[in-house]
């Protein structure tokens, strides 16, 4: 294993160091590990925050400013974080109007974050809190676990952080939060596996002239392994079944293409360009696009799609400034 | 026979140590199935709760405090699965410093059922729940036909490690493990395999009590 | 060798598509391999136009925008561009104040653009250059190709193209970048080799338990080899040299702690930390800071860092909007 | 015996050959010194090249494309060079479709000069001028000497040969491996190594003439 590391141990303690430092937007409560914005939440503000395991930076630390969450809860690598950052990220956040918690559908993310939802509960904090399940590798069934929440994660979050920001209320807040939700899918793959610090080995082995599809964010091996093939295969797998799952076509999307970590940036505009070949096929209309490492998975190499159904009002709220380290425009 | 706290705080530490000398081999088949980190997640948590341990007091609070502590701590799936089990063990334990068998089987029960409320997993989603709940079946059983507690928690144990084999031949329906469907096959529960230590631990600690 | 392409002689001109996709700030010449912003020159405005080999993305391309470059001319993988892309990004940026050239210290960068420079006054177009040099790995001497051009390029291009953007005029322009060059330093370090797509296999061995210090942008190895150590042992090992260099007390300085590419962001975030913790002590000021991949060597994994002297006036430039794919904010 | 512009594009297409078959060596020598890229720089830009040759028409004309393809096709640092190189090797042959001995000469130390003047190397920098000094001294020689072009380009390569052998134990102080310092010494200069290609395609497309 090789990784800029002083400890295994200290890994996420020492970047939020660096972040904090990095970042003159933002204040670290490292004894609970809380991104917060350097200001208070703007009383009459809904708060938005989210949270999860470490290890998909900038999500969820870098995307804490204006315009975007009010704090984000950092996990221990590929772990949840548990209820009581949560709490103290709810009721330092909260504006008196309300906390929405962003949680992504993981067993795990969504226990944690419930038990903090009741005991905020207890303390008379509104908290609602939206699920996102957006990974269309996984089947989904009222018998299992549901969906994985990934890429859409990122776009959710700015744009229920711009909503939030406009100073719509909790339920203006939640209902584009619920409409962002449904129409947005991704899938992912991988070319190797990520490392994680504390098992100091490969999550998974891979050989070199093979691919994983369908992977998640956490190195957890994906629904099929196929031989390494081209970049144009590669898109047709990613966004054949996103297609296949929900309709796009008739409103203004917005295209995700995130690097998992390990992969350079010429890859991913490699990629993106063949991916747009294919929604172009499609009929489909993109209305904005990210291309970039915007939600990781340590040091993994590949790629997942992202799209979102969107419309005028999602659109306007996407074009929203935003100050934060991860994405910023318009300020 | 009724069980100390001394004894309950040894389970404890026995428990720790099986997670601390597996915590490679837990990871290893959360690798498999999951995301890698099931024998950090566990140690991290058993190290929090013994530094808590020296001074146990009443067999209620102790537990109370050991379950809170695994839900600060552990976080991912197990913290407040393996949490919610102690926090629930706790509620039927009494203020006193002994427990009685019959208050052990209760507790136990209780903290099945709280581990299966929050996480709604059933026998046969390949979880922890599938070795938890034939021990728990299988001390409830000992204790009731007059067994010893010694007796009756190697039993549990003896069905937790059961439960931990069955799980290889299932399709993973809860947890991260879901994601693969059925190439979740062919892979033991790493969550189980913690539980089974849980019941081990129980037992070596009884023995002989 | 697995990377996200369709094929190895194909990797630039179809990343160039995607770049054009992704970024409705700019236009591609694909002929040429030039990236130019969307609208042409402003007359009466310098332009500032770059350029170098692929594989160091964002760098040029991604930082071609309002506020920064007005072109970019795209080498081969890792090989300097030709003259007559240069050539052509001149003309066609070319808005009546004269062109300035942004060179990366390389023999090969320095000789195209040398001939470039020369065709181009034979045209009657005002070209100026600059060659960035700051890398302290690479000793100086009036004998050798001279120190390497590697972070510092980032920094300048953003500051000098903010004076253009401000209507300097090419003598104000070139003064800035002569200051910006002069008072900036950098140094850099390899986890892994990258792999060059067409040589399809890493460009050096290194042990699991190994790692180069002072590698430039190209895979070249570095300085000397020698065991994995932690992140504050790294840190010291970038910053020592640089600080023995030059003395950056006294000023306010803008610090860059740069990945190669294959290095996730929470790795950076805390090397970061231990560089401020390193500059803290020496007594140094910084103003400003850049953490992430801007000028990456394809999949290496690794960081540099870079810092510059700066003062009140290139603070302001660097402050100044800039619209890119690769840097944005202020609008 | 002069040589016949069609014994030049012979050149042209021995040296293509030489540098695609040793596309990966050239690409190896330049990974352990610099880049990794040397091999498919030189293969890029005489692909280029070959594809332009098919109509010579004049030495000088032929020569002068030959150095402008590579100049706008191969980039790097052998780009401009070898592109200099034909360049000013071009502006002696004369319009003509037939090279004395003395034109060729003074072609080829045009050449060389331009080589030196354009990247300031010197004897012992470790770069191709290491190769390409000699061949072109030991050609010099022999044609001064009355040996046919035959003789006198097997001398060159002969030369360019030694030349490329003795860049292994140089420290470089010139182009990418100048970085390595001390580190570059026991490797061998790719761009000798292709320059030697030069002269030996060179001394084999005149073999026999
Ligand atoms: N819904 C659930 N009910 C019961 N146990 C579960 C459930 N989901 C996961 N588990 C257990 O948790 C274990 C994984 O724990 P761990 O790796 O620590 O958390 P995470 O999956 O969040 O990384 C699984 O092996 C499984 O036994
Ligand atoms: N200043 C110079 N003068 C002469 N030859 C040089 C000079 N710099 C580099 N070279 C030659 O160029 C070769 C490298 O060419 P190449 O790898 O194609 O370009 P780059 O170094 O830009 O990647 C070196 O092996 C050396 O022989
Ligand atoms: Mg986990
Ligand atoms: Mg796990
Ligand atoms: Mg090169
Ligand atoms: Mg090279």
């Amino acid at each position: 294993m090789k990784k800029l590391i002083n400890n295994v141990d200290d890994v996420i303690a020492d970047a939020l160091k660096g972040i904090e430092l990095s970042d003159d937007n933002v204040r670290v409560d490292h004894e609970h590990r809380v991104i917060y914005r350097a200001e208070k939440t703007r009383q009459g503000k809904v708060a938005v925050i989210s949270g999860g395991g470490s290890g998909h930076e900038p999500l969820h630390g870098g995307f804490v400013g204006v315009g975007m969450l009010d704090a984000a809860c950092a996990g221990q690598m590929f772990t949840s974080p548990t209820p009581d950052q949560m709490l103290a990220a709810t009721s330092e956040a909260d504006g008196g109007a309300g906390v929405l918690h962003i949680v992504k559908n993981y067993t795990g993310d969504v226990m944690n974050f419930e038990m903090a939802g009741e005991m905020a509960a207890d303390s008379g904090v509104r908290v609602e809190t939206v699920v996102v399940a957006d990974d269309v590798a996984v089947q989904d069934s009222l018998y299992t676990a549901g969906r994985r929440g990934v890429g859409l994660t990122v776009l959710l979050e700015k744009i229920v952080g711009a909503a939030a920001e406009e100073g719509r209320d909790m339920d203006g807040v939640l209902e584009i939060a619920h409409r962002v939700n449904a129409g947005g899918r991704s899938m992912g793959m991988a070319l190797t596996s990520c490392t994680v610090p504390a098992a100091g080995k490969p999550t998974f082995d891979l050989p070199d002239d093979e691919m994983e599809i369908g992977v998640g964010i956490h190195g957890e091996p994906g629904r099929h392994r196929e031989p390494l093939s081209s970049a144009r295969d590669i898109a047709k797998q990613l966004v054949d079944p996103i297609l296949h799952d929900l309709d796009f076509t008739g409103a203004p999307c917005i295209v995700m293409l995130n690097g998992m970590g390990g992969t350079p940036l010429i890859e991913l505009y490699l990629m993106y360009g063949e991916v747009v070949r294919l929604l172009d096929d499609a009929g489909i209309t993109i209305a904005r696009n990210l291309v970039g490492n915007y939600i990781t998975s340590l040091d993994m190499a590949g790629c997942s799609v992202t799209i979102l159904k969107a419309d005028d009002e999602i659109l306007a709220l996407w074009d929203a400034p935003v100050k934060t380290a991860g994405l910023r425009w318009g300020v | 026979q009724s069980a100390s706290v001394a004894t309950l705080v040894e389970w404890l530490h026995q428990f720790g140590s099986l997670v601390e000398q597996n915590k490679g081999y837990l990871t290893d088949l959360d690798s498999a199935i999951g995301d890698a980190d099931h024998g950090s997640n566990m140690a991290r948590g058993m190290t929090a709760v013994l530094n808590q341990v020296a001074d146990p007091g009443a067999a209620d609070a102790l537990f109370k405090k050991v379950g809170m502590t695994l839900v600060s701590s552990v976080g991912g799936a197990s913290g407040p699965l393996y949490g919610t089990f102690f926090m629930r063990f706790a509620t039927g334990l009494g203020d006193g410093t002994e427990v009685t068998p019959e208050a052990l089987v209760s507790s136990l029960r209780a903290g099945l059922d709280g581990v299966i409320s929050r996480g709604k997993a059933e026998l046969g989603d390949k979880t922890m729940v599938d070795a938890m709940t034939p021990a728990v079946v299988a001390i409830e059983g000992s204790v009731a036909s007059g067994e010893s507690l010694a007796d009756a928690t190697r039993a549990g144990a003896e069905a937790a490690r059961r439960g931990r084999e069955s799980t290889i031949a299932m399709v993973a329906r809860k947890g991260r493990a879901s994601y693969l469907g059925e190439r979740s096959k062919g892979h033991q529960d790493p969550g189980a395999t913690s539980t089974t230590y849980l019941f081990e631990a129980l037992a070596a600690s009884l023995d002989g009590v």
